[in-house]
């Protein structure tokens, strides 16, 4: 088996997530790696959006931000930040990546702000960004997060991004678009997918070498389990050659990891 | 006059008018003849930026802003200005420089979509001050939802109708209202219009009219520019009207939308500029250490933005035209 | 659920569906792989365009259409279509040949802002008659709602609010309604997404895949492009992929909307092309002329439409190149 | 005193209402000839929107169609319906003109059809087009029609575009923008405008030669005057002039007034 690092098994896993002639709205760092990926291996014909109007770039390099002027490089179209978000909400987008400080077990996710007095908070986050409009609109979202009990949390002190909210059928009472919602969750421990009846979060398969007792310890809910367990597909070399000569040769995301 | 279709609603501050007629009035007397609009950067900030303005900053946070009207904002002492954080990174950081650092209270208001985070490149500790102090009134919203906000305002509609936000605490902590559709029913989130007071806005090329080019995403500038009451450009490059007349395809933004044309090279520093130049990460990584450090701040500020007269002498000691040209290579590589 | 907020409705019928989800469902479902998608117009016509269908024509009437499509729509005998007419001109001429000339009936309903008429070139005889059938069932807009309709379907909304239309008959005689404002209460007119089955839409360059340029005014097509369920371009040139990416602000219409590309120099003839080619007038005026006599129009209808094979004929015995070649000289003149 | 027509008259005196610096929207023909008139005497600074997207053109020739591209030859924007219409609904611009087969004295308009019955009318015209829409939106509203009982009406046969609508207020409560509506009414006899209390339409000038009783019985109903009523001023040499050898010199719309 091939050697590889845990940042680089979780693009991996996130890049044979991505059906070929799909679209998908990415942010910098491991997503972007994850669509870049897919793009050289099973999904050539994956078409990459970012949310201030960039569309379908030949990436030269990683973007620093999803404004800046590598989200459209040799792209079909440089357009605006609503046509973007508007494609969302026409339904044409089945995938974006989203994070955030913290996570639930129905996937609501967020980065808004710790503490419990809103007006003056213990620590301010960015917000939302685009990722509520993004977790509201496209079909499914993907989540690239280290797994910690910080971050997996009974309990998110704000609901920046709309998860299935407090559970089944609340995206759709809420107005949100039926059929839309979190779709994978990909962590340097396990991939854990959504149960269809309860919404709730569910280990659908866990890396080589981790216990599924090693990932509920570092999660801060219940966990539920999809039977059967699956052991997450490890990278072969020649997706592995890839990520790491074309897609990011400088290291900037695989460094991290 | 009955608003029984509000189902519910956010609890956050509108921190402007959604009045439409209001608007139209303000529009219907603003100078409308196409006359040379050329200045200096100093006196557009001076003529057109008012002590308790509502700002709306072009760009994305840290691709083609107007720096050099953001600098001079914070340089001029402008105090108690509200800001559309619309993916507001370097540019919501410079504005920051105003607020505790012992210059009175240049921030005091805030809708917030994306705000003290530049990205891939960290959060700025000194606007996480400013918006843990709560000095700061906010109101919370979306990338796209505050994007719609301009283009109500935009379109001289007092709301327009979306799917984002519902069922979280950003809808919760926001203006916005759930409403039921008229036709099918359903729950829509009603998104009030937003017409700031002045918006700052970088571009590729204008005439001295205003007439306005811009190469590559538009991100919400489309919209802000039509939305804002005085609006602020800083260009690349000055050109003809004639060349303007040449094309008039590429016009994005119109003159009868403009107040200020200001001359500025460079003017997006040390943001990326598309087919210019691109972003500097080592003065961007500079600002964000120098945060960490009362004292460290203080100087960093005072050397490059206090301590100097205009966006050109902070351009010169930051590497000056040597800097950008390596900056343009960057941009250019494939 | 409630709908409680609707002052006053219009009674016109609602001729597309306004559901927003059934419209995501549609779009989730569609190919959106940048595959070759150049083909012939009958092909186009015959695989996209079903009996029953809604259509939206492109440009502005005589300006910018895509004469070829709606030629072979007619040719090929659709029966009971719909269309959306903002300012439909010349191409809503095309389409009522297809009624009351013995073959069936190509327009069976009509969302109308500007029909019949040719603008300052008077009004179709024929057209007249087929709207003064009773045969054709009809719902009345003005030019900007009708385009805010599209746009709504673009932004994926059941609705957008207007100012327009308000307290007149065309209101009355449409499907719009009249709500209050969900933060001021007043009054506004609520306008519903129409999502077209098929748009027909005439550009000055596109490449094999769908990705589209227009130069000069886009009218409506920047929505309506998004808007269709399907989307059948014309274009004057094709070029490369390569040259799209080249200059990525420039695209109006991306790929993703994009089903049939076909290949029409001329595709807008007898109407303006900006930039190409002026409009036909002399060809225009005869066509009117001959809508005068039943036999006449027969006449007409039979050598130009009806026996013609495809558009290049009919352009060919309008005088083929020759007469592309004047129009260009007409376009070009100061 | 010059010589000149009654159609050079009526798009003299209405070049002479827009204000230099104004925005106007203005459709082919007569309004057309009078804004580019006023453009070339005493308004250089009026700035001419056309409703499909052209903005500030050099006119070379009269447009044929308000689309066709002399509406944006050297124009200084090419842009989409939309921007034009929502530049008015902003409140930016000033004056429009509109044209209708009926009008009333609250200067409302029909260009839909003739006849008591929708389904089946006597006669169908194209309908609002933009004019609806430039009626409810832009702050004043020009009409220049031929005068005669035919077309200014008692009762129309379909409101296409508001006027005053039924009277004071009207307009108001309906929800168009307070302050706009009816302006001016110039037809090949008279100036009219409407009256600030009541909204009715009021003559203001009587054209040289013509008799207040001559406009009345050409009206079907009963007309204001504004005290003093006033001769239309006869246009000058040199705006007949300009209008003659530099508006129109082809005589496109001269030759059918």
């Amino acid at each position: 088996m091939a050697d590889f690092s845990p940042i680089e098994l979780m693009i991996c896993a996130a890049s044979e997530m991505l059906d070929d002639g799909a679209m998908v709205v990415v942010g910098t760092g491991a997503p972007c790696a994850a669509a870049m990926l897919a793009q050289k291996t099973s999904a050539p014909n994956l078409t990459l959006m970012f949310e201030a109007g960039g569309v379908g770039p030949l990436l030269p390099r990683m973007p620093i931000s999803v404004g800046d002027s590598r989200t459209f490089y040799q792209g079909l179209m440089a357009t605006s930040m609503a046509d973007v978000m508007e494609t969302c909400q026409r339904g044409l987008v089945d995938y974006t990546f989203l994070g955030g400080a913290q996570i639930d077990m129905y996937g609501n996710l967020n980065s808004t702000l710790i503490g419990d007095n809103y007006e003056q908070p213990k620590v301010r986050f960015p917000g939302s960004g685009g990722a509520n409009d993004l977790g509201s609109l496209c079909w499914r979202v993907l989540v690239i997060t280290p797994h910690d009990r910080r971050r997996f949390n009974e309990r998110l002190d704000f609901i920046t991004t709309p998860g299935y909210l407090d559970g089944p059928g609340a995206r759709e009472r809420a107005g949100l678009p039926p059929g839309s919602g979190p779709y994978k969750v990909i962590t340097n421990m396990a991939v854990m997918g959504f149960d269809e009846e309860s919404k709730r979060m569910q280990v659908e398969s866990l890396h080589p070498g981790v216990t599924f007792s090693e990932v509920q310890e570092n999660t801060g809910f219940e966990l539920l389990v999809r039977a059967p367990l699956e052991t997450t597909a490890a990278p072969d070399e020649a997706m592995l050659r890839i990520l790491r000569e074309e897609v990011d040769p400088h290291r900037y995301i695989l460094g991290r990891g | 006059m009955t608003k029984s279709n509000v189902l519910q609603e956010g609890v956050g501050p509108l921190l402007t008018s959604v009045d439409c007629d209001a608007a139209r009035a303000y529009f219907r007397t603003q100078p409308k003849e196409m006359v040379d609009k050329v200045m200096p950067v100093s006196e557009a900030v001076s003529r057109f930026v008012v002590d308790g303005d509502y700002l709306a900053s072009g760009g994305f946070g840290g691709d083609r802003i107007a720096t050099a009207v953001l600098h001079e904002i914070v340089r001029q002492k402008k105090q108690h200005l509200g800001i559309a954080g619309h993916t507001t990174t370097h540019d919501f950081q410079i504005l920051c420089s105003g607020n505790l650092t012992g210059r009175g209270q240049l921030l005091d208001r805030v809708d917030a979509a994306y705000i003290v985070g530049l990205e891939a490149r960290g959060l700025s500790p000194h606007a996480r001050r400013v918006m843990q102090s709560g000095d700061v009134r906010v109101c919370e919203w979306s990338n796209y939802t505050l994007a719609l906000r301009f283009q109500a305002a935009a379109m001289g509609v007092p709301y327009l109708p979306a799917r984002s936000m519902l069922g979280t605490d950003t809808f919760k902590r926001s203006a916005a209202k759930q409403i039921s559709c008229p036709f099918t029913g359903a729950p829509l989130a009603a998104i009030p219009a937003l017409w700031p007071d002045v918006a700052v806005i970088h571009v590729h090329a204008s005439d001295e009219f205003g007439n306005c080019r811009i190469r590559g995403t538009s991100v919400a500038d489309w919209h802000v520019a039509r939305a804002a009451k005085k609006v602020i450009i800083t260009c690349e490059q000055l050109i003809s009207n004639a060349e303007i007349r040449s094309d008039p395809t590429s016009t994005t933004i119109p003159f009868f939308c403009v107040d200020a044309v200001c001359l500025v090279p460079g003017g997006s520093f040390p943001g990326n500029m598309p087919y210019e130049y691109f972003s500097d990460e080592m003065h961007l990584q500079a600002w964000l250490q120098a945060e960490t450090d009362a004292t460290a701040h203080a100087t960093f500020l005072e050397k490059y933005l206090f301590g100097t007269k205009d966006f050109s002498e902070y351009l010169e000691i930051c590497g000056g035209e040597d800097r950008i040209s390596e900056l343009r290579k960057e941009e250019l590589i494939v």
